[in-house]
């Protein structure tokens, strides 16, 4: 049986990667960023499986399973750093932290 | 000979650096004696190479004797070398004899001055100088020589350097000769590139007339200026500031003649150039007319005996103009005697009276003061050239000369006999003023006469050597019947002109009478007072402010000068050389806080800022695949 | 021997700065050093066949091979006299700050070590390269010197001065990478001549501002008016040189044709500068800005005397420098000392001073007599040779030098007599003494070159290209 | 039993012994009392980069050629090597550089632990052969520095440096990931070699990939226009963490650059060496103009690594052997220079107590002449002063540009140069032309007497200042070294 042509998975792909991205951009929540970050990287893994499926390698499968991991611990570090954030009493807001600049 | 000529050179320098490395270690006196001995030294050599030369016959008279290579550059070269000819030892005789005296002089007229030793320092300084402007035995040291002397002149014009117009006067003095070291420089830049070489050789070289004309126009120019002749003639009266001896040396006997032996030293290059030579003429005649008639109104002692000296220089130059060399050699020789006389009389009146200049408080000082009486009239006689005084003989050969060179010497000779009786007036009315009548009230307040000490004598002695000198030293040539001083100087410079002897006995009898007449005039206004001044306020001014020269050159180049500095300074340094790159350094200050205005330290902004920039790569890697 | 006239200096900084040492020490090492490489320099003029000319005592190691730069150092005969003038004006700035005594005395005698070092790895460096990084590291201590030492204006001085260096020098970079690896070699004596007018001009700029031409002059008056006068002795007197001797040995050596396209351009920039320059120091208020513009004009003279490329421009461009080196280290000094006494150098609160002080009259007389090239000095013959080869390339250019020369007396005159003469200035008081024998022993050796040179010019003008030929010479690249 | 890959366990050693330290000094965190922890771990970490330093020695002279390693998943060749010496000596200093700092001292165990970890995921980053290894080399050493930024806790400034420098860096490498992906759709490989040889220079796909790993790359070596998280986590971070990602990241990041485009895309050559000179203009202006302004030293040290980022990049868009020898050449006194220069101003502020502006560097030169006068060697090598490698580095980066007939480049590079000289001279000129009075510090405290003095703080300033200084005297040496490794590339 056939599915959709690979074009599809890149389009899908694409958008996920959009969307993350302007959640980056547009969100204040640093956990709402964190997660719009993931939304990227699983766009990238998306796009990744489906060449993989595409050209029959294993490759960018691997690749992915590497990339979830790597994710995950991202986003630990990130929590953690929130959390260390709010115990300073800090409102969860990407716009406060502007301390250093110029 | 050239040892003679090299111990007359060097030993006024020695004993320059020995006064000035002694120190106060020498006494006072001992620094004049120094010196004194040292010009008599170096006016032995120059007699010394004087008899060897006598020795010698017309063609092997001339001497280069090289000291070392001073100055080099790719294939041109100048010696340190000096030349002995016939010129070069009579102006060595004149510069160093004359020299001698005035130092010797100068014993007693600085006695006291608390900078004693500096003063003869310079005048050993200057006589050097002057010495190797006279030997140099090339155009550079000529050149040498030439500013050395300048220099000298501008130290011992500002000797007394606490007082501004010495200071002023002197600087005017080297300012305006060292205008004539340029044009002189520039002429021999000329002769290097047409001839690449600078000795004085290449003066006989045919050039085209322009290089020739130019190249003499140049030496003229340093004449001029050299020998206060129009238009650089200012600075001279001014230079009187100095004290008494160093105008009876520099600006009476030795360094203002310069421009004559100059004219006759290049007298080949002036030959190729007659409209040049005849401009040097008519200068020396315009400045005679000149200096004679301001010489009328001054009051300062010293001031009447420069403007005197000018237009005696201007005779000089009339006649080294025409082509009469040796006459005007000879008149420089007579006039250094009389003029040096003239002068050192009134160093000793100015020295009785405390050091007062103005004739005017000046009055009956012919009891008070009887030897030099006698001096400064034999000195005033023979510059007005009365018969048998020393400025006969060579003034008038000179106005002989003139009339033997066509209509425009007609002109010159006029202006030459015009010049006579102003002479005669100006020098008797000084000569009246000052010993004639009663002792003025100031007079017998400040009289104060010579003892019989070193003073005295020093003084008193070179006085009266100088007078027999002015007395006798006009019978060496007498042109219609002998001259020796032509036929020695032949074989340095055939004269152009040979005038015819009734030209000379017309000239000898119109000055004779012109000048006669002057003196008389003078008696009547000034010695017996028969006749009133005449007053015409116009006129008075006029030559008061001497022509208006100070003014017109003020006017010309001084102010616009500094005009040009303050404006360059405002128009140019400020604003544009040093203010513009700490703008620049502004500007990009400004440039950075807005580059650094983007990095707001919104993490968002950071973020848009890079997607964007990735978007716009991937488009263009796309678009220019 | 090339190399250890180098390296000492150098090496004296480095024990200088890392032994502690006391005031004292620390400052009659710097002298000795100092005067160890006069020592060794006079050797070097003793040994040096001027006879044969030419690139003499070099030595050569490779310093990176794939580029082909490499540490290659030799003398020519101008080089010798360069170098004499840097080893002695030097010593004479060391010695006098010494006996000024300078505070933070082991920072300041290194950097003056260092200083020396360096520009006369300039004079000898026979690598572009090399040449490069010693023209560098001239600015280094220079920079720190004003601008720790200087006056209350050093901060801004500085900072202009090194802006506009560093500017001229970095295109001299870009210059001389394009140049050097175009020709596939750094070696100044095996590179050939270029006729490119960019590379040409991006070598002129950087000469250009160091020496400095007009109107790049703007960092010169307030960095020789704010540094100390031994500093300004040394700017002025030697690292000045350092441009006129790139134009000598780069600019005109290697770039024939471009010397010859933008002569007329060069020449009239100097010619402004000269009168430009002698105008502002006529005017200038103060002793130090006096001596800064005429620096000004004598160094846009010898740029024209280089740029007249012919026997007698050449020779008396570099008897000039000589010339120029001596007087103006020793007028800057002489101005610090004035200074010294009199608190200011403001020409309107001081004059008067010779009476009483023989010494100083002597001393200032001299030099600026000197100064403004009085025939029979050895200025005047410098002046002499370069306007006589300048006449060759046309009347005018001569004819503006002659108006600067009787402009220069009359700055001069205007200098001497504002301090020696007329009545005594307020800012005098009586008790300014005459100059101390330790000053004497700092100026009088510079007057004494200078009078030995007004008494044989011929030393330098005559031996400072091979044989009688230096256009050849320079033609030929100095082969 | 199934076949494995030969693994050399000799070419993972370096970034082996960098894990084992750091999973010892993590362990010792636990185990060790606590007075014993900081030195311990420090010891532990130090080691580590110690014996990462001989093994990338001994691999850099026994790897003559390059070969693959573990499938050709990590490379084992001189560029790598050396760009490991460079990164392992920083991380060296680093450790010195830390122990002085004050902090809390509960943390210092995990401090030690991650610094070596980053360590070993640069090593691993600099050898990494295809885009996986790439990406997770980055991912490594990334999230390592995420975590020592913020080591800090209490400081506010850290946590949001922190915070910024995740997000942003996050965002970077999933650009970079998406990159790589598209490429991979592109080709079908991953490993630069086969990418090169698959034949699909002209894809748009593989083009955009390519514009996104460039991106990503420039990121990390921090080059505008993707800069702009550098000048506020340089600042925000604790100085020898500063130090440590001034020198090491960038040194990797440009490294690795140079190995991927020249490796795996020199068929779009025409178009990337464009784009890299075109970021590196970039990011000389915006480095060196916004550096101008700024009050802080670290921050003007920040943006002055921005502009140094722009210097290195243009070897790099010159694409040849002369290009990667500049690069690789340059890194050396870049690398000593950061270091040193942070380590100075680490004194500084340990002895002040507040972070470091210009303006309170007044006189310290006098106070500290050791620190001073490296202070000055390393501004004035940053300023590419001859008597310091950053004048023969520029040098050659200028000539690699002109080789490649870019001389515009060349201007560019000189007139950024001049402009750095404003900023860098007024360090010198803070530190030694005003005097000590005229220092207000805000609320700050000068610890009274004589400022602490930390053996191993100043010599981490000497090591630095000696590399500074010999790599101008001792080119030929370093140029070599960088031959080989460079030839290492097929250029």
């Amino acid at each position: 049986m056939t599915g959709p042509g690979v074009a599809w998975y890149l389009g899908v792909a694409a958008f996920l990667f959009a969307t993350g991205s302007l959640g980056v951009l547009l969100r204040r929540n640093p956990l709402i960023v964190l997660l719009s970050l993931e939304i990227m990287l699983n766009g990238a893994n998306l796009a990744l499986i489906g060449f993989s499926r595409n050209f029959g390698n294993g490759d960018g499968q691997i690749f992915a399973l590497a990339v979830m991991a790597v994710a995950a611990s991202e986003v630990v570090v990130g929590l953690g750093l929130i959390v260390a954030l709010n115990r300073k009493r800090v409102t969860l807001d990407v716009d406060r932290l502007n301390r250093l600049r110029g | 000979m050239t040892t003679g000529a090299w111990i007359c050179l060097v030993s006024p320098l020695v004993s320059a650096i020995l006064i000035t490395l002694g120190g106060t270690r020498l006494s006072r006196r001992t620094a004049g004696y120094l010196a004194t001995l040292a010009c008599f030294v170096s006016f032995s050599g120059a007699l010394a190479s004087f008899v060897a030369m006598l020795g010698r016959s017309g063609g092997d008279r001339e001497v280069v004797s090289t000291a070392w290579t001073w100055l080099s550059a790719g294939r041109y070269s100048s010696g340190f070398e000096v030349l002995v000819d016939p010129l070069s030892v009579m102006m060595m005789l004149i510069v160093s004899g004359v020299g001698a005296l005035i130092v010797a002089y100068s014993i007693g007229y600085m006695d006291g001055d608390p900078e004693e030793r500096r003063y003869f320092a310079y005048m050993s300084l200057f006589v050097f100088s002057m010495l190797l402007l006279v030997q140099g035995g090339n155009l550079l040291l000529l050149l040498a020589g030439w500013g050395m002397v300048g220099l000298s002149s501008y130290l011992l014009i500002g000797f007394w350097h606490e007082r501004p117009n010495a200071i002023a006067a002197a600087k005017k003095a080297f300012i305006m000769n060292a205008i004539g070291d340029a044009t002189m420089a520039l002429a021999f830049f000329l002769l290097i590139k047409q001839s690449g070489g600078l000795a004085f050789g290449v003066l006989n070289a045919h050039y085209s007339s322009t290089t020739a004309n130019l190249v003499a126009l140049g030496l003229l120019g340093g004449a001029v200026a050299k020998s206060a002749q129009l238009p650089l003639q200012t600075w001279l009266p001014d230079a009187m500031e100095g004290p008494t001896p160093v105008s009876a040396l520099i600006h009476a006997a030795t360094m203002v003649t310069a421009g004559v032996y100059l004219i006759v030293r290049t007298h080949a290059i002036f030959e190729q150039a007659p409209k040049i030579a005849d401009l040097a003429a008519g200068l020396g005649a315009g400045t005679l007319l000149l200096a004679g008639l301001i010489a009328l109104v001054q009051v300062d002692i010293k001031r009447v005996i420069a403007y005197s000296t000018m237009s005696q220089i201007g005779y000089m130059f009339l006649g080294a103009g025409l082509g009469a060399y040796a006459n005007g050699m000879f008149h420089l020789m007579t006039h250094a005697f009389f003029k040096a006389l003239l002068f050192l009389a009134a160093g000793i009146v100015i020295h009785a009276l405390a050091d007062e200049q103005d004739i005017r408080k000046m009055g009956g000082l012919r009891r008070l003061l009887p030897g030099t009486y006698w001096a400064s009239l034999i000195g005033s006689l023979a510059l007005v050239g009365i018969f048998p005084f020393a400025g006969f003989f060579s003034k008038d050969s000179i106005l002989a000369a003139a009339m033997a060179h066509g209509t425009y010497g007609y002109i010159l000779w006029v202006a030459g006999l015009t010049g006579t009786f102003l002479t005669g007036l100006y020098t008797f009315r000084l000569f009246f003023i000052v010993f004639g009548g009663e002792p003025s009230a100031f007079v017998r307040e400040h009289f104060h006469a010579l003892k019989r000490d070193v003073v005295g004598v020093s003084m008193g002695g070179t006085v009266a050597v100088l007078a027999v000198l002015s007395l006798f030293g006009g019978w060496i040539q007498f042109s219609p019947w002998w001259h020796p001083v032509d036929t020695w100087l032949r074989t340095v410079a055939e004269p152009l002109v040979t005038p015819k002897s009734w030209q000379e006995w017309t000239s000898i009898g119109a000055s004779l009478l012109l000048g006669l007449a002057g003196i008389y005039s003078a008696w009547l206004f000034y010695g017996a007072r028969r006749v009133a001044v005449p007053r015409l306020d116009v006129a008075q001014r006029i030559l008061e402010r001497k022509f208006y020269f100070d003014e017109l050159y003020d006017a010309l180049f001084y102010i616009p000068a500094v005009l040009l500095a303050k404006g360059l300074y405002v128009l140019v340094e400020q604003p544009l050389v040093r203010g513009s790159v700490t703008e620049l350094g502004e500007d990009a200050r400004d440039v950075g806080g807005l580059v650094a205005r983007l990095q707001t330290g919104l993490l968002r902004t950071y973020v848009l800022a890079i997607a964007t920039s990735v978007a716009v790569l991937a488009i263009i890697f796309v678009a220019v695949r | 021997m090339t190399t250890l006239l180098i390296v000492l200096p150098l090496g004296a900084a480095l024990l200088v700065w890392l032994l502690p040492l006391n005031r004292i020490s620390a400052g009659s090492l710097a002298l000795l050093a100092a005067l160890v490489e006069v020592g060794i320099w006079i050797q070097l003029l003793v040994r040096y066949d001027f006879h044969r000319g030419g690139l003499q005592y070099e030595q050569q190691r490779s310093w990176f091979s794939d580029l082909h730069v490499s540490y290659h150092v030799g003398v020519y005969g101008f080089s010798v006299w360069l170098i004499g003038l840097t080893v002695v004006v030097m010593a004479a700035a060391i010695a006098y700050a010494f006996w000024v005594g300078r505070e933070q005395t082991r920072a300041y005698m290194g950097l003056m070590l260092l200083l020396t070092g360096s520009i006369v790895g300039v004079f000898a460096a026979q690598d572009l390269l090399l040449f490069y990084a010693f023209f560098e590291a001239m600015l280094i201590p220079l920079y720190v010197l004003v601008g720790v030492w200087g006056g209350p204006g050093r901060l801004g001085a500085t900072l202009k001065f090194v802006i506009y260096t560093m500017a001229g020098s970095l295109l001299m970079l870009a210059a001389i990478i394009v140049y050097g690896l175009s020709q596939d070699t750094f070696d100044l004596v095996d590179i050939h001549s270029s006729s490119s007018n960019w590379i040409f001009l991006g070598f002129v700029a950087a000469f250009a501002i160091k020496a400095p031409l007009f109107p790049l002059h703007g960092w010169l008056p307030d960095a020789y008016r704010e540094s100390t006068p031994e500093v300004a002795a040394v700017l002025s007197g030697v690292v000045s040189k350092a441009a006129a001797y790139g134009f000598l040995r780069i600019a005109v050596a290697k770039f024939p044709e471009p010397a010859q396209h933008f002569r007329g351009f060069i020449l009239a920039l100097a010619a402004v500068g000269l009168v430009y320059g002698s105008l502002l120091a006529f005017r200038a208020p103060d002793v130090r800005g006096i001596v800064a513009y005429s620096s000004l004009a004598q160094m846009s003279l010898i740029t024209m005397g280089v740029f007249a490329v012919n026997d007698l421009g050449l020779d008396g461009s570099v008897l000039q420098m000589v010339n120029h080196g001596l007087v103006s280290a020793a007028l800057f000094l002489l101005a610090g000392m004035v200074e010294r006494r009199t608190l200011t150098g403001d020409l309107t609160r001081i004059g008067g001073m010779a009476r009483g002080r023989p010494a100083l009259a002597t001393m200032l007389m001299t030099t600026g007599v000197i100064a403004l090239a009085v025939p029979l000095s050895s200025a005047f013959a410098g002046e002499f040779l370069i306007l006589a080869g300048v006449f060759r390339r046309g009347w005018g250019w001569a004819a503006v030098g002659a108006v600067a020369s009787v402009l220069a007396a009359m700055y001069v005159l205007r200098l001497v007599s504002a301090v020696l003469h007329r009545e005594v200035g307020p800012a005098v008081s009586d008790a300014a003494l005459d100059l101390r024998p330790a000053e004497l022993g700092v100026v009088v050796p510079l007057v004494a070159c200078l009078l030995v040179l007004s008494a044989w010019p011929a030393a330098v003008s005559g031996h400072s290209f091979r044989g009688d030929r230096p256009q050849a010479d320079v033609n030929a690249q100095f082969r | 039993m199934i076949p494995r890959p030969h693994i050399d366990w000799f070419a993972l050693a370096p970034v082996n012994s960098l894990l084992a330290a750091s999973a010892l000094a993590l362990l010792c965190a636990v185990l060790v009392p606590r007075p014993w922890r900081k030195p311990v771990a420090a010891a532990l970490c130090g080691v580590g980069y110690a014996v990462a330093i001989g093994f990338v020695i001994a691999l850099y002279v026994r790897s003559g050629q390059g070969s693959g390693v573990v499938a050709d998943a990590v490379r084992r060749d001189r560029l790598a090597e050396l760009a490991g010496i460079i990164i392992a000596g920083s991380g060296l200093l680093a450790t010195a550089l830390s122990y002085g700092e004050r902090w809390r001292e509960d943390h210092t165990g995990e401090y030690y632990a991650l610094l070596a970890a980053a360590g070993g995921g640069m090593l691993f980053f600099v050898s990494a052969n295809n885009l996986l290894t790439l990406f997770l080399g980055l991912e490594w050493f990334s999230i390592s520095l995420y975590i020592l930024c913020a080591v800090d806790r209490d400081r506010l400034g850290g946590l949001e440096a922190a915070l910024k420098y995740l997000v942003i860096g996050g965002f970077g490498s999933a650009v970079l990931l998406f990159g790589s992906a598209l490429v991979y759709g592109a080709t079908g490989v991953l490993d630069f070699a086969g990418i090169a040889s698959a034949g699909r220079e002209h894809d748009a796909l593989l083009l955009v990939g390519l514009a996104m790993i460039v991106a990503g790359l420039g990121f990390k070596a921090s080059a505008a226009p993707f800069h702009m998280w550098t000048p506020d986590v340089y600042e925000g971070a604790p100085t020898p963490v500063t130090a440590f990602m001034a020198a090491a990241t960038k040194t990797a990041a440009l490294v690795v650059t140079l190995r991927v485009l020249v490796t795996a895309f020199p068929g779009d050559a025409h178009i990337w060496t464009v784009a890299v000179a075109a970021i590196a203009v970039f990011s000389l202006a915006v480095g060196n103009l916004a550096a101008l302004v700024q009050k802080g030293v670290k921050r003007m040290l920040a943006y002055s690594s921005i502009s140094h980022a722009g210097f290195m990049l243009i070897p790099i868009s010159a694409e040849s052997a002369l290009g990667g020898r500049a690069l690789l050449y340059y890194l050396v006194p870049y690398a000593a220079m950061s270091i040193g220069a942070f380590a100075v101003v680490a004194a500084r502020e340990r002895e002040l107590g507040v972070p470091v502006t210009i303006d309170n560097l007044a006189g310290f030169g006098w106070e500290r002449p050791l620190l001073g006068i490296s202070m000055w060697a390393f501004m004035l090598g940053f300023a590419g002063f001859p008597l310091t490698g950053g004048f023969v580095g520029k040098f050659y980066a200028f000539a690699a540009a002109y080789r490649h007939g870019w001389t515009w480049l060349v201007i560019v590079g000189v007139i950024a140069t001049l402009v750095s000289l404003y900023y860098y001279l007024a360090v010198i000129r803070a530190m030694f032309m005003r005097r000590t009075e005229e220092l207000q510090l805000a609320g700050g405290t000068v610890s009274g007497g004589s400022p602490p003095r930390e053996l191993l703080l100043q010599s981490t300033v000497c090591a630095c200042l000696v590399v500074t200084v010999g790599s101008f005297f001792a080119v030929q040496p370093l140029i070599d070294l960088a031959k080989h490794a460079a030839n290492g590339l097929p250029f």
